[in-house]
Order: structure tokens, then C-alpha cells, then sequence
């Protein structure tokens, strides 16, 4: 089906079935219970999970397939980012040209940046893709205000030309009228659900982004880009130009930054200069190395474990624990409060350190190989039949072994 | 002209700092093979060491004021210092004054027992991971530590004051034959300048000339050969470790004066010391003191209004505009050997 | 099992109903019948504060989350009232707002703009909120302004002082109670000819991004016009930590006083890097130099330590306010006192501008017996108050601005605790900060029509 | 008739002339072994024929065609495969997929932009490979993981690789440096069975005299960067100048 194999099918329909259904799936509580916290399926952060999930799975073609550590992605994040809020501004609130102009200069900045970084590799490597990333982010926060809005971020506003769009069109970013802010929403008893055009429209990019991936994996290219990281030097010698290959990959994964980014500024019109900065950058590095770098799944695994972080457990703060200890004695309450404290709301960013270290230490093919392991106890006949994510995170292992 | 010399004096100044940070992260990286994203955090908790103890001669009790009251219109009460109690006024009016040099002696036994920690307790479990790997799990550990720094000291800068007589400046214009006021430069930050020479002179001489440097330079250069020759490696290793950790910490210790200490100063530190060790080039030290100066010169001298005249906003991006430069005519940097880092 | 809405807020209908012209966004609420964005619909209410949690403002931001869960106890009805009892008006009556309890949720808007609507989209998507408020960077409050603009709901900013929040980016649904940069410069110039005469010479360093570049331009405006001279104007990076390679060449440009459009860790960096460069005790053109800091915060006072001695700057509001400048700015005791007995020590700036704000969104939902950010828009726009500790306070209806007194501080010499770090030098009157709505520092955007949402 | 000429080739290392004046041709479908003592220049040698250095005199000539200035790529692209004295494979691979590559960058060229086909439609390059993979022994090993293999193993991979791209020319760097005697045998068997199998020629620098002897028919003895002597074996083992500069030392040492 789709040129895929029966396995890689199987792995498409479950991630388009969990995609399609995210906005039941991840509001597992009722919206009135004390739980509802950790409810996930509001409009917003889906559309973030898939967004960044586009951003990690392009990513992983880069740094999974040919082990090229770029630190300077996100600057095609920003840069998608800019050129679709112009375009909105300038051209029309459709999202298509937007998107489009995104990814083309995402694609063009990439070519630039990564014909230059890729003269060198290893950290040389990396460091120049960071300074590409940083310059970009300094000068759009300053020097680049007129063009970037600099500080505040770019923005749409009522007074823009918007030179195809007629006097009725939509002041939102939409899609051929549907704006990307409208939703329906569904009661089910106490659980309410609902269902955004902004985030259906990301989640089908979402899933054509990541079939294009499997694709790309299974192809001749992504074993040449597997290939280059295995051993640049019999590449050479066996009549193959690594550069090009490289190349190649850099900017299809720019793309990737930059349909993210184009896609971000869709969502909510704005383009703002730390989308660009080092850490916005260094976060989809660990994105894709929390999941599973060179895995299919483990990049959107990553990017959503990272933004529920974010988002969900930032907003727990002590009237929330009150709440849900009030149950308890008070003083056994207060001393549950007390502990917990220093991990959520503001503590957010301890939680989250923590928890990449444990990653990291005891699971260094990521949450692929831990979700493996997992199936491993219930299934321990079927060794044999491990998945490609279990060969990839093997290979890491042994790779590391060496 | 003065205005040059100036530039340049804070040049080596700022570039004393670079230099310093910088050596103690590829001081790591040289020996141990560790790309340790946490070096900022030990500067950073090095600055914190300053705090500490300036925090612990200020420990004091309450004591009734019956003169006047607070802001809530309740009794007041004074705050009375141990130190003050217990060293008589002028003693501890010395030692609070004292505190940032004095907290050398305090610094460095605990980064060295940090270092030593970190060590063994993790980077040693990294050593044969990839690169990712141990990149990912010493930012874990940089946020997990800025983190428990914040959440005891909070997020807002915490002044530190160097000691009476470092403040106020130098006028090294008037020595060249200037008119007064034309070249001055701070005390402390010369008392930094030459605290750095010392530490970065004290850290070669350490290598070059004791056994124990030598086998690490041996070590640095050849692992495997130096293992097989039995010697044990990976204790002296551990020692590295605590020392480029105390050489962070004491980096951060004399920096609290000059910059108020925060919790994520490493982190404004970080890349700043990666692009400064990539550009020497990885895993040499020469490289990286020589990197150190030449970013410090070259980002002070962009901060010139001339220079800014011609080239507007040059100096938010001189720092990466001349890392590509010599990263691209120099493809290891000024000094890197061939082969380190290049997978 | 019920499906509400599914129709009349389905896909196929949004393209005509926005065909009235402003988005009509169509965000999920219990109760979309009502015609506006998240109308409460229980018992409760919720309003969301957005402030940062993480990042260098984090201290900041824990301030502002006092105060509004000072504000939210007081229009509760719990403790002793705060501000509720000198505001001037008494439309609040202590048991929620319009009889609904007031529940509010927190966020971390890590003072970036991409985080700080991510938290402000989840507070309006996921928790209802009908109103956001906090923040600490003018990036951010625009950033989230412009959102609940969208959104339908009503933005209430925290510490926020470029002129662009209501000036080019100003928007309907967007209200400021805090100072801005023209103010802060309007008052400081008549207080510093005072002090340091009509003949100097500036020379000023400058925050390279927005807010830096509107407070600059104030202030060279504003002290030009009273004689002085702006012989240099330097821009710094905002990740520029150390400062020594700008203050440098300050003492021998001919300057002698430095302006130092800087703030929070930028500020405390090239304070303590220009005091250490010894420049406070220097004479140039045979007078005593002196530096400026346009806007103080407490908390980046607290950050540069003495350095701070002797520094002149410019405040929203101060804690010691009625004691020292009388009746005219009641409230602030009473808000000072609830505040100080429930953490400890008296509040800063920022909180008090959050508390001021959180009681007058309430307020105003009360006097238009709507929740509609419509008629709360209208019940501000124009309104006259007063008890809120900034003495008499206009809203204006031209870009939803207060205008109030502002304070003109100075560091102290020998400060007693570090709560009490400045004294107030001066409080220079509303009329003398107030400018026109065109005025042409605030031109360039457009306020539109309020936006209630569904 | 000569596949390869080399002619008047110096090359120069800061103060040390590392070749100088080398004057070679291999003749095509023949085994020529380039011997000498080390630093001989033998590996500089090698490396100028294969695009990793540029000489600074002379030519290289393959097949009439000039190397010189080409990439190490393009090179093989003409048709000369190199195999290195420590295996060089992709280990992070499976030894089929090791096998697909070479096959692939023969049929495709250096670069080719083939994102979405999928590997497994490829019939010819699968087809191709696995019957590599049979004559050369490795197919029961096919989804093994490259770099877990023998160093035999790798060796036979390898060599597979650069045979399965049907080059004129097969240059081999030690195939057998490092290796037990019986890795070693049967690495000569493997490439006599080659050298009698296909139409191939074969150039090998090595220290191994066993190995050149075996295989060997003809011998350019290089000493201090330029050709002493080239000539059969038998003449070659007989050559006082030989047995003066290397074989005697080299056989004793044995």
C-alpha cells in the first residue's frame, strides 16, 4: 500500500489513527474533574505536538540518517515562520502560499547555510550552524526590525495590503474560507472534545510529512544518507559524491524547519525572533534524541513528550496540588504539596532536566527503545521480529559499544 | 589611539574571561573525551560558591529595635550579624568585605568534590556513548543544576560586591602620557585579568611539568597506549575532571563581582564557550586561550562606534562571523589535531 | 450523549459569518450562545495569569502571581479587602465578580512571545479564561495583546512600558494600567534639570531592540528639550552580558551623564559594569558625573546592590507612596499591608500594577453587569478612578492608557533591607506626562473595534 | 597493453621527497604487486592513483584518460576500486545493504536524488547483490550487522563491494596486513579464484612476500620513493639489487 511495506503501512495507520483521534485520545479526563490538568487535547498544544513533530521528524533525516548534529535548525523554523506572516500580510490569509513561500525559503536559506557548514563535520559542524543560527537571531531581534518587528515579532495587522484577498475575505489565517481558529466542539457527558480545522490541516500535513519520511528511509537515498554516517571514506571510494548527498539532506530537513515554521505562524500569526535562538534549536536536538534519533516514530515521540512538558506541567501551581491533595489530612497535604512544588508550575524546567537525564542514561535509544522494552515483557517469544526502530536503536547501541 | 589601546586593554580583559571558561571545558573534552555541556553550570555554581558564602557571614539573628518600626507599622527588629558577634565589628566588617577572595578557599574544595561526583557518578557511564549522548545528558544536568540553584536563590541577579579597595578604576592613561581619564580600567577586572594568567599559566605548567600532567597529556594523545602501558588512566582522569570543574568554579568565583551572579549565567556562558573551544580547536589548549583573546579583542574592538558606523549591528554577530571565518580557512581551528570531533 | 454546536460553529459556516468584517473566531466555550469568548456559564469565573516563571524575569513574574492571588482573595471576599476598600469605585462587593467566584490558572510565559501565547492559548482553549493578565517584557504583552485580540477575550498587561503596547501595537480588546517610555522621560526630565542642571551632555546605551529604541528616543526628546545634549547613542545586544567594551569609552567622550536604557539583567550588568568603571566618582566639564537608569524595578535594584546609590530613574507606583507623598495616593497602605501580611516583605511595582489591574477588570465587569469584552471595553474606556495608589487615574478611550502620576526615585545611599532601596525623589503630576493620542512616538496602529469572540 | 601509466610521478612532503621520478605501467587482466621496504612510498604512491593526493610532477594516465585532479569519487567512477588495509565497510550497515551501495554508485553515478523509490523495488541492483553475496560466501550473514563480522569476513565484504562494481582496475592496500595465516590463505585463494574468474586487473601493495609470490605476475620493487627493479617473480626473487635493498632483511625478519 503506498509503496510501503506491510510493517511500515501498519506503523502509518496507527500514527494517522492516533493523529486523526488526538483530540479524544489526549483528553482522557473529564473536563470538570481534577484530572482535566492533564488533559492534552486542546486546540493550541495539538497543533505544537504536530507542528514540532513535522520540525523533529525533518530533523531526523538530517541528524538520525547521516548523524550530522546541526544546532542551528531553528533558524529555519524562524525564517518559515517570517515569510508566512508576509506573505499573509502582503499576499492573501490563505495558508497555502504562505506555506508554500515557507518551505521555498526555508529551502533557499538551507541551501546557502548548509553548502557553507557542510565543507566541514563533526562539531565544526555544528558549531557552524550555530553561529549561522545565532547571527540570524540577533539580527532579526535588532538590526532586521524593519523586516522582523524585531522584539514584539511580526505580525498581522487590519491595515495590511493583502493584495488577493477582496473586501469579504477572512481577516484569519484560513483555508479557502475555513479560518484555522474555527472549531466544533463535541460534549460527551462530561467530557468535552474538540475539533479545530487548524489542527486537522496540521495533522494531515503531519502525517504526509511523515510518510514522505518512510519513504525517504527506505529509499536508496536514506540508505546512502545512512551510509555517509557509517563511512564517509568507503563512500568515496565506492563512487559516490557525499557531498551532494549531504546537501540533500540538509535541505529537505530545512524544509521540514521551515514547513514547521510556516505551519506555526498559520496556526496563530506570529513570527517572533526566539524561534530562532540556540535553545529553540538545541530543543529539537532533543527532541529527536529523546525519542530515538534515526527512528521513525521516535521524533514525534519526542516533540510531544517535550511540549506536553511545557505546557502542561508549567501551569500546575500549589491551589492545583491543594486541590488534588484536599482530600488527604492536612498536613499530610501540605507535606505532599511541599514536595511536589519544587517540579511543577514554575519548577517545570527541573522536571524536565531530570527526566532527560533518565532518558538519556538508562534508555540511549530513547523512548522507541523504552516503548520496545515495554512491548519486550509482554511479548518475549517474539525477539526475533524486531522492527526497524528496534534495529535502529540497536545500531545506536552498538555504534555506542564501539 | 586611546580609544584603540583602550579596546584593547578590555579586549584582553573580556578575553582572560573567555579564555579561562573555555579551558576548563576543553581541558575536559582533551583528556576525557566528554563533550560537557554542564561547564557552564560549574562556572555558574562557582559564581554561586561567592554567594554562599557571603550569604553565610551575613547569617544573623534579630534583635528589638525599640526606635522605630517596619513597613507594616509592627516592632521592628534589627538584624545583628554572627560574624559581627563573634569576630568583633571590625573583624567582620573585614571578612564581609573579604568575601569574594576569601571564597577561593571555600570554592575550591567543593567544585572539586562536584567535579568528582560528576565524574564518577555520571560523565564515566558517557565516556563510550556518543557524542549526542553525552551532549544530552549534560544539558540534563546543566538545567537540573540551574534549576536547584534558582530554586534557592531565585531567578533575580544577587549583588557581590568585590572587596573596598578593588572598586573604582585604574588610569593607565595618565602613565602613557594621555589626559587623565582617557584609558581607565577597573581594579577588579585587572585583579581578573592577572587571576586568570595565573590559573591558565599554573594549568599548563601543571601538565608540562608533573608526572602527572605528563601522563595525561600522554593520555590526551593516546588513550589506549597509555592503558596498556598500565597505567590507571581513569583515576587520574577523575583528578582532571575535579580540576577543570574547580578551574570553572574559580573562573565563576572572581566573575560575581563583575557581574551580578544569576542562576543562568552558564547557560549565557555556554555557547559563548563553545564557539570559543571549537575555534581553538577541540581539545587544545593552547587553542582555546588563544581563541579566548582573540574573540575578546576582536568583540570589544566591534563595539566601537566607528566600527558600528560602517558595520551596523557588527558586534551582535562578530563573535560567529569570525568563527565561520577560521572555521572555513581553518578546517580545525587555529590549533585542533586532525580527527578529534570530525565524525 | 450530546452534540452542541456542531452546526452552528462547523467548518462550512465560518467563511460567511466572517464576512462582517473583523475575525470572528469561533473559540470553544461551554457557551457560545452567549456571543462572546469563554462566557461563564457555572458559578465561577476563571482568569488566567500569564507570567514568567522560568527565565531571568522568574522573581519578577512570582511577584505578579502574589498580587493577583492577593486580587483574587480580596474580590473573593477573603482577607481584608486590600484596595478594594479606598478604590473609589464600589461597584465590587466582595463576593466574586457580578456573584461568580473567581478562580484563576497560571502559566509561564518564559518571557518569550512564542511561549507566552502558547500559555495564554491553553488558559483561553483548555481553562476558560475570560481574561489574561501579567507579563514582564513589552515582546510579550504584545505578543499575547494581539492574541486576545483574536481570541475574543480581555488582555489586562502587567509590566509593560514600551510605547509601541499603546502606541503602534495598541488594540481594542488590550488595556494598559502600567507607565510607558514617554512618561517615564516626560517626568524625569524637569527632576533631573533640578538636579544636575540645564547644561549637560548625554551619553546613552541603549537595549538594541524595540522597547530600548522607543525609551531612548524618549528620553533624548525629552532632555533636548530642556537643554541638554545627546553626544553619543549607543546600541547594545540584548544577550550582552558584559558591558565593559560600552561603558569604556564613556568618561572620555565628553559626556557627563550616562543614560542607560537598559532593563532587568541588561540594567543590573551596565549599572554594575559603569559603577565599577568608577564613573559615579569621576568630574567631567567640572561637574560630578552622573548615571540614569529611565526605568527602575525593584527587583533589578535589588539585582545591582549599592550600585544603585545615587542613581536617578523612574517608577509606576512605590510602596511608600502615602506615607511620604500623602492622601492623594490611598490605597497603596492598605495594599501594602494586606500584601506585607501575607508574604513578608512589600510589594514591587509589578505587582501592584497586576493587583491595580486584576481589580479594575473586575470593576469594570461589574458596573456593565456584562462578562462581554465588549462592554467591558466600554465600562474602561474613559473611566476615571481613583484609591488604587496612583492617586487619580484615567483610562483613555484614544489607546486604552492609564495616565497617572508618575515617581521619580533615587537609589538609596544606605538602604536599609533590600526592600527599601530607593527614595522617592519626586512625583511628577499626570498633566506633565500626558501626550496626545496621535502623538507622533505612538503612531502607526490602530486601535479597531473590541472583538467579544464566538 | 598498459591500463594504467604512471609517468615521471614526484611528490613531495615538505622536506621530504616522498616519490620521485616513478615510472609504472600495469599491463591490463595481469596481477602487478608494488613492494618495498617501508617507507618505500608505496601508500603515497597508491594514493596518488586514487585522487587522495595530487602529485606535483608528472601523469597518471587510466585507460588514457588522466587522473590527476580528480576526486577520489570520480575516480572510481572510471573504473578503479580500492580496497584499504584495515576493512573499510559501513559498518553501522547490513552486509546486504553494504552490497546494495556499491551496486547502486554503479548504476546510478555519484549522486543520485532517488528519495522515494523504494529499495525493494529495485530488482536489478537486489538481484545484482545477491549474487555478490553468494559467490563470495556472505549469504547467509546477509542481514548481519557489518560491523559485527570477522575481520576474514569484512575482508571478503570488502572486496565483494569493489568486485560487484566490475571495476578494470582493482587496487588493494595489504589485503592481508593483520590477518592469521589462515585468514591470510584464504584471502590469496579468494583472489586467485578471482584473478582466474573474471577479467580483471589487479594491483596490490604488499608486505606479505607469501602473498605477493603466490599471486604476483609481475613486481615493481619501489625503494626511497622511486622503482628499483620491475620484473616477473622469479627474476625478482633472484635480483641481487632486490635481495640487497629489501628481501633479504624482509625474509629474515620473517
Amino acid at each position: 500500500m503506498l509503496s510501503l511495506n506491510k510493517k511500515d503501512f501498519g506503523l502509518l495507520l496507527v500514527v494517522a489513527i492516533l493523529t486523526l483521534a488526538a483530540p479524544i485520545i489526549l483528553n482522557p479526563f473529564p473536563a470538570n474533574s481534577g484530572m482535566a490538568q492533564f488533559n492534552a487535547g486542546y486546540p493550541d498544544l495539538m497543533q505544537r505536538f504536530v507542528i514540532f513533530g513535522i520540525f523533529a521528524i525533518g530533523f531526523n533525516i538530517l541528524f538520525g540518517l547521516t548523524g550530522y548534529l546541526s544546532f542551528g535548525h531553528a533558524a529555519f523554523l524562524g525564517v518559515g515562520s517570517y515569510s508566512a506572516v508576509w506573505m499573509m500580510k502582503l499576499l492573501s490569509m490563505n495558508v497555502i502560499p504562505a506555506i508554500l513561500l515557507s518551505v521555498i525559503v526555508a529551502g533557499l536559506f538551507s541551501v546557502v547555510i548548509g553548502y557553507i557548514s557542510l565543507r566541514r563535520s563533526g562539531i565544526y559542524f555544528s558549531i557552524l550552524t550555530l553561529a549561522f543560527a545565532q547571527m540570524s537571531f540577533n539580527l532579526a531581534y535588532s538590526v532586521l526590525t524593519p523586516i522582523t518587528n524585531g522584539e514584539t515579532g511580526l505580525q498581522i495587522s487590519l491595515n495590511d495590503p493583502r493584495i488577493l484577498d477582496g473586501a469579504n475575505a477572512p481577516s484569519y489565517p484560513n483555508l479557502f474560507g475555513a479560518q484555522m481558529n474555527s472549531a466544533a466542539t463535541v460534549e460527551f457527558g462530561s467530557w468535552i472534545f474538540t475539533f479545530s480545522v487548524g489542527y486537522y490541516l496540521c495533522a494531515v500535513i503531519m502525517l504526509a510529512a511523515f510518510y514522505i519520511s518512510i519513504r525517504v528511509f527506505r529509499s536508496p537515498f536514506g540508505m546512502m544518507l545512512r551510509a555517509v554516517k557509517s563511512n564517509q571514506q568507503r563512500m568515496n571510494y565506492t563512487g559516490l559524491n557525499t557531498k551532494p548527498y549531504t546537501l540533500a539532506a540538509f535541505v529537505i530537513s530545512g524544509m521540514y524547519a521551515g514547513l514547521a515554521g510556516g505551519l506555526l505562524a498559520s496556526m496563530d500569526p506570529l513570527a517572533g525572533a526566539e524561534r530562532m535562538q540556540w535553545t529553540a534549536s538545541g530543543e529539537v536536538v532533543l527532541m529527536t534524541i529523546l525519542g530515538g534519533a534515526g527512528t521513525l516514530l521516535g521524533p514525534v515521540l519526542g516533540a510531544g513528550f517535550i511540549k506536553y512538558f511545557e505546557n502542561i506541567f508549567s501551569k500546575i501551581n500549589d491551589n492545583v496540588l491543594h486541590g488534588w491533595f484536599s482530600f488527604m489530612p492536612d498536613g499530610f497535604e501540605n507535606f505532599l504539596v511541599t514536595v511536589i512544588h519544587p517540579f511543577v508550575g514554575k519548577g517545570w524546567n527541573l522536571t524536565l532536566g531530570l527526566l532527560f537525564m533518565l532518558v538519556v542514561i538508562f534508555l540511549p535509544g530513547g523512548l522507541v527503545e523504552g516503548g520496545q522494552r515495554f512491548g519486550r515483557v509482554f511479548r518475549r517469544k517474539d525477539r526475533n521480529a524486531g522492527s526497524v526502530e528496534a534495529d535502529a536503536a540497536k545500531q545506536r547501541n552498538q555504534t555506542a559499544a564501539e | 589611539m586611546d580609544a584603540i589601546l583602550l579596546q584593547l586593554l578590555n579586549g584582553l580583559d573580556k578575553g582572560s574571561a573567555y579564555a579561562l571558561i573555555a579551558l576548563g571545558l576543553t581541558l575536559i573534552f582533551g583528556t576525557l573525551g566528554v563533550v560537557n555541556f554542564a561547564h557552564g553550570a560549574l562556572f555558574m555554581i562557582g559564581a554561586f560558591c561567592a554567594v554562599t558564602l557571603s550569604k553565610i557571614f551575613t547569617l544573623s539573628h534579630k534583635a528589638a529595635e525599640p526606635s522605630g518600626t517596619d513597613f507594616l507599622g509592627n516592632p521592628k527588629f534589627e538584624d545583628v550579624l554572627y560574624i559581627k558577634e563573634w569576630f568583633g565589628d571590625a573583624a567582620g566588617a573585614w571578612l564581609l568585605d573579604w568575601s569574594v577572595p576569601l571564597s577561593i578557599l571555600f570554592a575550591i574544595p567543593i567544585m572539586l568534590a562536584i567535579g568528582f561526583i560528576m565524574e564518577r557518578g555520571l560523565i564515566k557511564h558517557f565516556y563510550k556513548r556518543p557524542h549526542a549522548d553525552q551532549i544530552l545528558v549534560t544539558f540534563g544536568l546543566a538545567i537540573v543544576l540551574q534549576e536547584v540553584i534558582k530554586y534557592f536563590y531565585g531567578a533575580n541577579p544577587i549583588p557581590t560586591a568585590a572587596p573596598e579597595a578593588f572598586r573604582g578604576s585604574f588610569d593607565f592613561g595618565v602613565l602613557l602620557g594621555f589626559d587623565p581619564n582617557a584609558i581607565i580600567y577597573p581594579y577588579w577586572r585587572l585583579i581578573y585579568f592577572a587571576f586568570s594568567a595565573l590559573i591558565i599559566g599554573g594549568v599548563f605548567a601543571f601538565l608540562q611539568f608533573t608526572t602527572f600532567g605528563m601522563v595525561v597529556r600522554a593520555g590526551m594523545a593516546d588513550r589506549e597506549t597509555v592503558g596498556l602501558l598500565g597505567i590507571n588512566i581513569d583515576k587520574r582522569f577523575t583528578i582532571m575532571f575535579g580540576i577543570a570543574a574547580a578551574v570553572a568554579g574559580l573562573a565563576g568565583v572572581m566573575y560575581a563581582p563583575i557581574n551580578s551572579p544569576n542562576y543562568h549565567m552558564g547557560m549565557d556562558f555556554l555557547v559563548l564557550s563553545f564557539v570559543v573551544v571549537v575555534v581553538g580547536g577541540m581539545g587544545s589548549l593552547p587553542g582555546a586561550v588563544l581563541a579566548g583573546f582573540l574573540l575578546g579583542i576582536l568583540e570589544s574592538f566591534a563595539s566601537m562606534n566607528e566600527v558600528k558606523d560602517i558595520l551596523p549591528g557588527i558586534d551582535q554577530i562578530i563573535i560567529y562571523v569570525v568563527a565561520i571565518i577560521i572555521l572555513l580557512t581553518r578546517p580545525r581551528g587555529l590549533m585542533g589535531r586532525k580527527g578529534v570531533m570530525e565524525e | 450523549m450530546s452534540f452542541s454546536n456542531l452546526t452552528r460553529r462547523g467548518v462550512i459556516k465560518t467563511g460567511a459569518v466572517a464576512g462582517a468584517g473583523l475575525a470572528l473566531p469561533t473559540y470553544l466555550s461551554a457557551a457560545a450562545h452567549s456571543g462572546f469568548t469563554n462566557a461563564p456559564t457555572g458559578d465561577t469565573v476563571t482568569l488566567g495569569f500569564n507570567v514568567p516563571q522560568s527565565g531571568p524575569y522568574a522573581d519578577e513574574g512570582a511577584d505578579e502571581l502574589r498580587a493577583f492571588e492577593l486580587a483574587v482573595e480580596h474580590l473573593n471576599g477573603q482577607g481584608d479587602g486590600g484596595m478594594l476598600s479606598t478604590f473609589s469605585s464600589k461597584a465590587l462587593e466582595g463576593n466574586g465578580i457580578m456573584g461568580k467566584k473567581v478562580q484563576f490558572v497560571t502559566g509561564d510565559t518564559q518571557t518569550k512571545s512564542d511561549a507566552a501565547r502558547a500559555s495564554a492559548q491553553s488558559m483561553i482553549q483548555k481553562d476558560g479564561a475570560i481574561m489574561i493578565s501579567g507579563g514582564s517584557s513589552s515582546g510579550v504583552a504584545v505578543a499575547v495583546q494581539g492574541l486576545c485580540q483574536e481570541a475574543g477575550v480581555i488582555f489586562m498587561a502587567g509590566l509593560t512600558h514600551s510605547n509601541d503596547t499603546t502606541g503602534k501595537d495598541k488594540k481594542a480588546n488590550g488595556f494598559r494600567h502600567f507607565f510607558n517610555a514617554y512618561m517615564s522621560a516626560a517626568a524625569l526630565a524637569p527632576v533631573l534639570k533640578n538636579l544636575y542642571g540645564d547644561d549637560r551632555k548625554v551619553y546613552s546605551l541603549t537595549a538594541d531592540y524595540t522597547w530600548g529604541w522607543t525609551q531612548q528616543e524618549s528620553i533624548q526628546a525629552a532632555t533636548e528639550a530642556m537643554g541638554w545634549e545627546t553626544i553619543n547613542d549607543v546600541r547594545t545586544p540584548l544577550a550582552a552580558t558584559d558591558f565593559s567594551s560600552y561603558i569604556a569609552p564613556v568618561l572620555n567622550s565628553g559626556a557627563d551623564v550616562l543614560v542607560l536604557n537598559h532593563y532587568g539583567g541588561n540594567m543590573v550588568n551596565s549599572l554594575t559594569n559603569a559603577v565599577q568603571f568608577g564613573l559615579r566618582d569621576k568630574q567631567v566639564n567640572g561637574k560630578n558625573f552622573e548615571i540614569v537608569v529611565p526605568l527602575y524595578s525593584e527587583l533589578m535594584a535589588r539585582g545591582a546592590g549599592k550600585n544603585i546609590a545615587g542613581i536617578v530613574g523612574s517608577q509606576n507606583w512605590d510602596w511608600k507612596l502615602e506615607n511620604e507623598k500623602g492622601d492623594r495616593y490611598k490605597g497603596t497602605n492598605a495594599f501594602v499591608k494586606s500584601f506585607g501580611e501575607k508574604y513578608g516583605f512589600p510589594p514591587s511595582q509589578a505587582a501592584q500594577t497586576c493587583y491595580a489591574q486584576t481589580l479594575l477588570y473586575a470593576d469594570a465587569v461589574a458596573r456593565a453587569q456584562s462578562f462581554n469584552p465588549c462592554a467591558v471595553v466600554e465600562a474602561l474606556e474613559g473611566y476615571e478612578f481613583d484609591g488604587l495608589g496612583n492617586g487619580p487615574t484615567l483610562y483613555r478611550a484614544g489607546d486604552h492608557q492609564c495616565f497617572k502620576d508618575v515617581v521619580v526615585v533615587r537609589g538609596k545611599e544606605n538602604p536599609e533591607n533590600e526592600f527599601d532601596l530607593v527614595e522617592i525623589v519626586e512625583v511628577t503630576p499626570a498633566e506633565q506626562v500626558t501626550y496626545p493620542v496621535d502623538h507622533p512616538m505612538f503612531a502607526g496602529g490602530e486601535l479597531g473595534d473590541c472583538n467579544p469572540g464566538a | 597493453m598498459a591500463i594504467l601509466e604512471v609517468k615521471n610521478v614526484g611528490k613531495r612532503f615538505g622536506g621530504l621527497q616522498a616519490l620521485s621520478d616513478v615510472n609504472l605501467s600495469i599491463v591490463e587482466n595481469t596481477v602487478h604487486a608494488i613492494i618495498g621496504p617501508n617507507g618505500a612510498g608505496k601508500s603515497t604512491l597508491l594514493n596518488c592513483l586514487v585522487g587522495k593526493l595530487i602529485p606535483d610532477t608528472g601523469s597518471v594516465m587510466f585507460d588514457g584518460q588522466s587522473v590527476l585532479g580528480r576526486k577520489p569519487y570520480e575516480i572510481n567512477q572510471m573504473g578503479i576500486s580500492r580496497v584499504f588495509q584495515t576493512p573499510e565497510i559501513f559498518g553501522d550497515l547490513s552486509v546486504q545493504e553494504n552490497m546494495l551501495i556499491p551496486c547502486f554508485a554503479k548504476r546510478d553515478g555519484a549522486f543520485r536524488m532517488n528519495a522515494f523509490t523504494s529499495i525493494t523495488t529495485q530488482r536489478d541492483i537486489l538481484d545484482k547483490a545477491e549474487e555478490m553475496l553468494v559467490e563470495m560466501k556472505l549469504a547467509d550473514k546477509r542481514h548481519m550487522h557489518a560491523a559485527s563480522m570477522s575481520r576474514g569476513d569484512k575482508r571478503r565484504l570488502e572486496i565483494a563491494m569493489c568486485l560487484s562494481q566490475n571495476p578494470r582496475l582493482l587496487l588493494l592496500d595489504e589485503p592481508t596486513a593483520g590477518m592469521a595465516r589462515a585468514d591470510t590463505n584464504n584471502t590469496i585463494d579468494l583472489l586467485k579464484q578471482i584473478k582466474d574468474e573474471r577479467d580483471i586487473t589487479i594491483a596490490i601493495i604488499e608486505h606479505d612476500m607469501h602473498v605477493v609470490f603466490s599471486l604476483a605476475e609481475r613486481i615493481t620493487v619501489l625503494a626511497q620513493g622511486t622503482p628499483l627493479v620491475e620484473d616477473t617473480p622469479d627474476k625478482i626473487k633472484g635480483h641481487p639489487k632486490v635481495r640487497e635493498a629489501y628481501l633479504g632483511e624482509s625474509q629474515d625478519a620473517a
